[in-house]
């Protein structure tokens, strides 16, 4: 029995929270009943997830055909290391979101809040077939259904701006997806395959470079949209109207992580560091994320929102994961990879300390956070951690995927990115610190008082992620063997080599 | 024996029919309905029948009217890609039929049984047009048709006598054209039937008169399928055709001038000259694409729900056209995949039109707004299905026939085509999500003074056909495969 | 200061000079006195003279911007 | 007897934990708790790799003790003492945890076997150090430690870059003493120990900030930063040439800016780069006995160091001000103070029977052997030093003439705290036995020959003489001395614009161009027809209906055509 179950657990994994949604949508009326279904769903997909967790660290994957989508492409999950790696930080996150949602949307008291249950439980659906999808088009497929599940969480606020990011945001993420498409049918008929290889489909094959580099900058595009890549990054900071949890859900677990993830499957799967390599492509990555990395830290310096820097900050910090990817080498595609668990948890902690205080205080900007830290101490002492996670200090685990970034950059011999690596820390440090010190070291506004710390559903998870910030950088391995997954993802795309 | 008469019975079905509605007036009110029904239950049996039949046995069931054997007599064929057709046509007809109990009354009173005599002439031409086999049979089944569709279309509202009348005078050109055509060929060949026409020009070239044959019969039938930029009867027509004729017409008549067109090109004439000898198929193919995106741009800018879905059924054409018109396996599975799911989409857009039309007095975009999402939810969560199957978003049914069109120009490395499809979906996600936006983000007008609208469905008669079309789009895109590897494989033509 | 205080530093001056004789005669005796009168004037003169034309400015130079 | 086998660093990082919960009454004294059982801790402290931590692909070596760890440890340890006693008034629970962290840091570093290890705890001392200065007073602490915070990371990430060479280049990680064929990744980590060692010109940073923070906050920096900064040189970069004459550089450039501050704290900031320049250079000469004095006179400059912080802390505390045009005359009214800060000076100047003379002459007679007349450049600082902290700063402050200062009572731990650093100035100083039982190897030298004792009272006694010719010209006017920070404190408008309002405004210029065109995008579909023609913003369908001729038309020119085309 038991080998049956984990057979059939990537599917039920996807399944559960898709499952919940009717649920959740019936339950409209019963607020604790709608909440007890999400919390549910929650549990039992990162315990299905879980429950692949053994096989997987084993070195062996866990594969599940359903059904033929076209001609030699079904509808086929392929959990290996990587996968599970990132659906063990979304579902094991998704747990936390969602009690910081019942604080953030009742302590708000939001409109729709059904809605925006129902279409998180989708989103985490789609994320986690992303993430175990086997072949391009159950990537594509579960891709698009995320662009459409996340599209009612960013206009959630249905007032102008959020209409506008909502366009936005459909126009650039349903563009991307039909270049994806695009560029998929191209392989399918390059190679008669779509199955995603550890080490690239293309690697190895002899295609025309011109036709290679079209296609590439097609898959470029189509991931870069979702993680933010300039110029295609505008979405991001515009879809900052969404209420925060959804901002959290975006930047640190779901789509934006989707869109990097969907970075490392490109270059580790699709393309290959091989073929990569050998068609320079690295190098348009690189320098695509490089510039995204200073101009977008650069950006955020001017920003007065506190979610709109958060946001500026997210764009900068993913391309950090396809820079990482773009060096190619066993240590960039550690750091990567690392990165990505690193910041999911370090900026769903900042995007949480931003909530809260909003839906405590009902500030936003951050001028108006002067001495808010005497106020809410464990808010902003969890905005610390993150903050020192992020600029890629010690001890959080921001400084140790920068740790291997930094090594891949030198095995790569691109010392270019090293240095955007160590500046993109100082201009993280130059922008966050600022906000700490206001917090902690500026005197209240006059006549306020002290008003305290908010729900403790939301101080809880804050204090949560920034609890396993640290903990992840002093035990990667903790709880789920995240560090153990990355290097059985890196083994297999670099094929075990490639340490100096 | 017996059960090759199902070939003769699907039009007989619907010709009987047209003449029992009328007689059934006296009866109750009903009755016209009940009879149209029925004969399509009837027709979507016989077809089912002949599908399962020729599909079983491998061969297509020729059935020689009154035994008469051809080049005599004339011959019905049900081959798998017309059985096909066939049932495509009536079980749409089912669905339409069925939404369209109350709406006809209310929105044509006093016109029902015209109206579904009308339908049942339509059906009755357009299954002939799909079985027989002999080609001026062809164009009697195509004048039939044609003549109940002009009606339909007039029994519409005020602007659809000159719509009709539009429709009339260009259909009339388009059929003169194709009997042109077919006169041609019976100069040269000497046979009208099909079979028999297919042996002599596939073991020979083709002489310029035939040459104009096939160009004629294709103009001709281009007109019928509103290929760009023949399409100018379409728009109108189906703007101010009352709602049930609309998402009758709308799936299954220009469908049906796609399978002429198939039939044409890759049964009758010889496919290599086709493909390779006369720049008809790249005419097509190019015709296809501008139609493409022409109705993309055209359905972008309307301020009619009805309207923008015409303009995007001249798109969706261009679709089947593109498909054809690159003349490989590809293309082809791509061509009736996409016939079959784009009917089944306009279907349910259309019926959904006429919800709206019953609710709202009309389809004008502008006086949608969210209210609509609270009052007909279901209505709403199928129209979104049915946007997101048009856009081509995986797992729809709408991807996937852009999947294969896509893989066949690839697959002959004619990335333009790839671009326009590209295109051609951005705009089906502009104009669709311009609708969506209005009717889940648009507030009300004065929405804080009055209370949130309450449930205000569309009766069951109405919502249970859209809800099961728009849930068979997943079930279609789902089981593409088995829809390409059972039904359409079996249809390739044996050039291929 | 007073009378007393100085022929307290001339009597430790004056020690310090006998004690280097005693230890080494060969070197100056008051050497480190001279070398730090001198040295004092100078860092004195580079600090209050030099300094004082180059580089000093008001207290709250860095604020006016 | 045996002890438990972690890093004294612990100790702290848990005390600044239990900082975080502990209600206010406690804090203060619970604060003292950890610093003595850090000290009790590194006392009985066998030598050797005693705790090895496996890391990922690293084995970090989180506890190594030597003779040069033990020592600075103590010191450290004791200097946090010392300081909890002395700030048993601070309430503020953010101070006392970051200054926990902040010496737990130091401590961490002291004790890391491994690079790696090093810059974690490098890290967390750079940024708890800065929450310190920030929780000085006013506005001129937020800037001040937001520079500083920025200076220390921009030299963690060189110390950063230069690790991450030297694990790449295959070298390991454990820290050793690197020859001086220097490669990039050495050169990195020197420049980024440098950067806390204040080494000019990477020293603005230091009399930018210290200066500014609070009265207990500028004691607790003054102790440990430079000071693991030397730590850190000893053990890798001992011997190398280039550190003789870069310290005695530093060591003459601080004085001068000493000698032209008006602000008490400032001069001792200075001071402190002065002092660390005298380690450095001695540390460049790199023999046993060099380091010894380079260990020993940090370990003096951390108690001597840490008392003249506490008399002006006091000072401050006391008066609110500490610009030596405004002070004066305040010895009558804290004459235990001047009396204990007397003793600081005189150690940190080298007198005969302090501190400061044993290990100075230690520092005299290495340099001497080695360094040829550079010994001359140190003896010109030691006449500096005497001049700024040993008159002219007690003088203006507590005597010359009267300010009229009102003075607040200050309480009685804050001259105990100096009492116990005092004394053991004199304890060193007297019997330098005491002081060289914590060399890391056994020094024999006698400090008190006639020659040392010679240098010792002539070099002050020229230095008294001239100061009083001149004492009315001396104190001068309320300036400040312009130092490299002017740099980038006058051009942070410029880079401000360049790199941040300009490519802002690039961005949101770009931005408007896309909405520009996306606004025109949807008019097009609006209404296509408007590409080609006047008409109406909105489709219209019956004005742009084509008639029934030109559809009929178009039927047949297509037909036409294509015929024509194929016919051809």
């Amino acid at each position: 029995m038991p080998e049956n179950w984990i057979a059939h657990a990537p599917f039920l994994a996807v399944l559960v929270s898709l499952a919940a949604t009717p649920l959740i949508l019936l339950a409209s009326r019963r607020p604790n009943l709608r909440e007890f279904w999400t919390l549910l769903a929650a549990a039992v997909k990162f315990g299905l997830v879980l429950s692949l967790l053994p096989a997987v660290r084993a070195g062996g994957t866990v594969e599940q055909t359903l059904l033929t989508l076209a001609p030699g492409i079904s509808l086929g999950f392929r959990v290996d290391a990587f996968g599970l790696y990132f659906a063990l930080i979304a579902s094991g996150l998704w747990i936390l979101t969602s009690f910081y949602s019942i604080g953030y949307m009742r302590g708000n008291s939001e409109e729709k809040q059904t809605r925006y249950f129902a279409s998180f439980a989708v989103s985490l659906s789609a994320t986690i077939g992303i993430a175990f999808a086997g072949n391009l088009l159950t990537f594509i497929l579960f891709y698009e259904l995320l662009t459409l599940a996340t599209y009612p969480l960013v206009i959630h606020k249905e007032n102008r701006e959020a209409i506008r990011a909502g366009r936005q945001y459909l126009a650039f993420a349903l563009s991307a997806g039909l270049l994806l498409v695009v560029g998929s049918a191209w392989i399918y008929a390059q190679t008669g395959s779509l199955e995603f290889e550890a080490g690239g489909m293309l690697s190895g094959g002899d295609h025309p470079a011109g036709m290679m580099r079209v296609v590439f900058m097609m898959f470029l595009a189509g991931v870069g949209v979702k993680s933010g890549i300039m110029p295609l990054h505008s979405w991001l900071p515009a879809a900052m109207v969404a209420p925060t949890p959804v901002s959290a859900l975006l930047h640190a677990v779901a789509v934006v992580k989707s869109g990097v993830f969907g970075v490392i499957r490109m270059v580790g799967f699709v393309f290959g560091p091989e073929a990569m390599g050998a068609y320079g492509l690295n190098l348009v990555l690189a320098v695509f994320a490089g510039v995204t990395v200073i101009l977008a830290s650069l950006i955020a310096f001017q920003q007065t929102n506190l979610k709109k820097r958060l946001a500026y900050s997210t764009v900068a910090h993913l391309s950090y994961v396809a820079l990482g990817a773009a060096l190619l080498t066993q240590a960039g595609f550690t750091g990567a990879i690392l990165h990505i668990s690193a910041h999911a948890t370090m900026k769903i902690t900042l995007f949480f300390c931003a909530g809260a205080i909003y839906v405590h205080t009902h500030k936003s900007e951050i001028g108006e956070l002067d001495g808010i830290g005497r106020s809410m101490p464990w808010t902003m002492g969890a905005f610390i951690i993150g903050s020192l996670g992020l600029a890629g200090l010690p001890p959080i685990n921001g400084f140790l995927s920068k740790w291997f970034l930094l090594q891949g950059s030198l095995d790569a011999g691109l010392l270019a990115a090293m240095g955007v690596f160590l500046l993109s820390g100082l201009l993280n440090a130059a922008y966050f610190f600022p906000i700490i010190m206001r917090a902690f070291f500026r005197p209240s506004p006059a006549g306020e008082k002290p008003f305290g710390e908010a729900s403790p559903f939301m101080v809880v998870p804050l204090c949560l992620t920034a609890f396993l910030s640290v903990a992840l950088f002093l035990f990667p391995n903790l709880f789920v063997n995240l560090y153990d997954l990355a290097g059985l993802a890196v083994s297999g795309i670099t094929g075990g080599e490639g340490t100096p | 024996m017996t059960g090759d008469h199902s070939v003769v019975l699907i039009p007989v079905i619907f010709f009987t029919a047209a003449l029992l509605v009328p007689l059934c007036r006296r009866g109750s009110r009903r009755w016209p309905y009940w009879v149209a029904l029925v004969s399509s239950l009837l027709g979507v049996a016989a077809s089912g029948e002949a599908l399962w039949r020729t599909l079983s046995t491998g061969e297509a069931i020729h059935y020689h009217l009154a035994g008469w054997r051809p080049p005599m007599g004339i011959e019905l064929i049900a081959d798998p890609l017309s059985a096909f057709f066939c049932l495509l046509i009536t079980v749409v007809t089912v669905f339409v039929l069925w939404h369209g109990r109350s709406l006809v009354e209310s929105e044509t009173p006093g016109k029902a049984v015209p109206f579904y005599s009308c339908v049942m002439l339509l059906l009755g031409g357009l299954s002939g047009i799909l079985l027989t086999g002999d080609l001026f049979n062809l164009y009697v089944f195509l004048e039939i048709s044609s003549i109940a569709g002009y009606a339909l279309v007039a029994i519409g509202d005020k602007r659809a006598p000159v719509a009709s009348f539009r429709y009339l005078i260009l259909g009339t050109i388009g059929a003169s054209l194709y009997l042109l055509g077919v006169g041609f060929l019976f100069m040269t060949v000497g046979s009208l039937n099909m079979g028999d026409i297919a042996s002599v020009l596939q073991t020979r070239a083709m002489s310029p008169v035939e040459i104009s044959a096939l160009l004629l019969i294709v103009l001709g039938i281009g007109v019928k399928m509103a290929l760009f930029p023949l399409h100018g009867w379409l728009v109108d027509a189906y703007t101010h055709a009352s709602s049930t004729a609309t998402s009758l017409i709308a799936p299954i008549g220009t469908k049906v001038a796609a399978y002429v067109l198939i039939r044409a090109l890759f049964y009758l004439f010889d496919t290599d000259l086709v493909r390779e000898g006369i720049p008809v198929m790249n005419a097509l193919a190019v015709m296809g694409a501008v139609g493409m995106l022409w109705g993309g741009v055209l359905a972008m800018a309307q301020t009619d729900l009805k309207r923008m879905l015409a303009f995007s059924s001249v798109g969706h054409v261009g679709y089947i056209a593109l498909g054809i018109g690159l003349a490989s396996p590809l293309g082809f599975i791509a061509a009736v995949l996409h016939t079959l799911n784009h009917s089944v989409m306009k279907a349910v857009l259309f019926l959904i039109c006429g919800s709206l039309r019953q609710k709202l007095g009309d389809n004008a975009l502008d006086s949608m707004n969210n209210s609509l999402r609270l009052r007909m939810p279901w209505t709403m969560a199928a129209f979104t299905l049915a946007a997101i199957s048009m856009i081509g978003l995986p797992p729809t049914a709408g991807f996937f026939s852009k999947w294969y069109l896509v893989l066949g120009s690839l697959e002959q490395g004619k990335w333009h085509w790839v671009i326009v499809i590209v295109l051609s979906s951005l705009f089906s996600v502009v104009y669709f999500f311009r609708v969506l936006e209005r009717v889940y983000l648009r507030p009300q007008e004065g929405a804080e003074e009055e209370p949130a609208p309450a449930r205000d469905e569309s009766r069951p008669s109405m919502l249970a056909p859209v809800l099961i079309l728009s849930a068979s789009l997943l079930l279609l895109g789902l089981g593409n495969v088995m829809i390409v590897n059972h039904l359409i494989r079996p249809m390739l033509p044996a050039g291929f | 200061m007073k009378l007393v205080g100085w022929i307290f530093l001339f009597l430790i001056f004056a020690g310090t000079v006998a004690a280097q004789y005693w230890d080494d005669p060969a070197k100056f005796p008051a050497y480190y006195f001279v070398y730090g009168l001198l040295g004092c004037l100078l860092l004195l003169f580079v600090t209050k003279v030099v300094a004082k034309k180059s580089i000093m400015r008001k207290e709250d130079y860095y604020d006016r911007s | 007897m045996t002890v438990p086998e972690f890093s004294p660093a612990f100790w702290f990082l848990a005390g600044a934990v239990a900082m975080l919960v502990l209600p206010a009454r406690a804090r203060a004294s619970a604060f003292l708790l950890f610093p003595l059982a850090s000290l009790i801790h590194i006392w009985f402290l066998p030598t050797g790799v005693l705790q090895a931590y496996a890391y990922l692909d690293h084995e970090l070596i989180l506890l190594r003790v030597d003779g040069f760890s033990r020592g600075f440890g103590l010191a450290f340890s004791l200097a946090a003492l010392v300081i909890g006693i002395f700030s048993l008034r601070v309430t503020d629970r953010l101070q006392q945890t970051a200054a926990l962290f902040y010496a737990g840091g130091s401590i961490g570093v002291t004790f890391a076997g491994d690079f790696f290890t090093l810059l974690i705890f490098w890290e967390v001392m750079a940024v708890a150090s800065a929450m310190i200065i920030w929780a000085g007073p006013g506005r001129a602490a937020a800037g001040a430690g937001l520079r500083y915070l920025i200076f220390h990371l921009f030299g963690g990430a060189l110390l950063l870059a230069g690790i991450v060479l030297l694990w790449h280049g295959g070298g390991g990680l454990e820290i050793r003493r690197f020859d001086a064929a220097a490669s990039p990744a050495v050169i990195l980590i020197l420049l980024g120990v440098l950067v806390n060692a204040a080494m000019p010109p990477l020293h603005a940073w230091l009399p930018d900030s210290y200066p500014k923070a609070g009265v207990t906050g500028s004691i607790f920096l003054n102790a440990f930063t430079t000071k693991v900064a030397v730590y850190v040189l000893i053990q890798c970069f001992a011997g190398w040439e280039i550190l003789m004459w870069a310290g005695c550089f530093m060591a003459l450039y601080a004085v001068c800016y000493a000698v032209m501050a008006n602000d008490i704290r400032l001069i001792l900031s200075y001071h402190i780069i002065s002092q660390v320049g005298y380690m450095i250079a001695v540390i460049g000469v790199g023999t046993e006995f060099a380091l010894s004095a380079a260990s020993l006179h940090a370990y003096n400059n951390i108690i001597y160091k840490t008392l003249l912080f506490m008399g002006t802390g006091v000072v401050l505390h006391a008066v609110g001000t500490t610009r030596l045009t405004d002070l004066g005359g305040l010895a009558r009214r804290m004459p235990l103070v001047v009396a204990l800060y007397m003793i600081g000076a005189f150690a940190i100047s080298g007198f005969p029977l302090f501190s400061g003379f044993v290990s100075k002459a230690m520092i005299l007679e290495a340099m001497g052997e080695n360094g040829g007349w550079l010994v001359h450049v140190l003896l010109l600082a030691a006449v500096g030093t005497f001049l700024s902290v040993g008159i002219k700063l007690p003088y203006y402050t507590w005597f010359y003439r009267e300010s009229g200062l009102e003075v607040k009572p200050y309480p009685a731990h804050m001259p105990l705290a100096m009492a116990i650093l005092a004394a053991a100035c004199l304890a060193f100083g007297m019997v330098p036995g005491w002081l060289f039982a914590w060399a890391p190897s056994a020094v024999e030298f006698q400090p008190y020959s006639v020659y040392q004792v010679v240098e010792a009272l002539q070099l002050p006694l020229a230095t008294f003489v001239a100061f009083w010719f001149f004492r009315h010209k001396i104190l001068g006017e309320p300036k400040i001395a312009l130092d490299l920070d002017w740099f980038y404190r006058k051009s942070a408008p410029l880079w401000e614009t360049l790199f941040i309002t300009r490519v802002n405004r690039v961005f949101s210029a770009t931005q408007d161009i896309l909405d520009h065109w996306t606004e025109k995008a949807f008019a097009f579909a609006r209404n296509p027809a408007r590409l080609l023609r006047e008409v109406p913003d909105r489709f219209d369908a019956n004005l742009q209906r084509a008639d029934l001729g030109s559809n009929v038309g178009l039927i047949l020119v297509v037909v036409v055509l294509l015929t024509l085309l194929s016919l051809w």
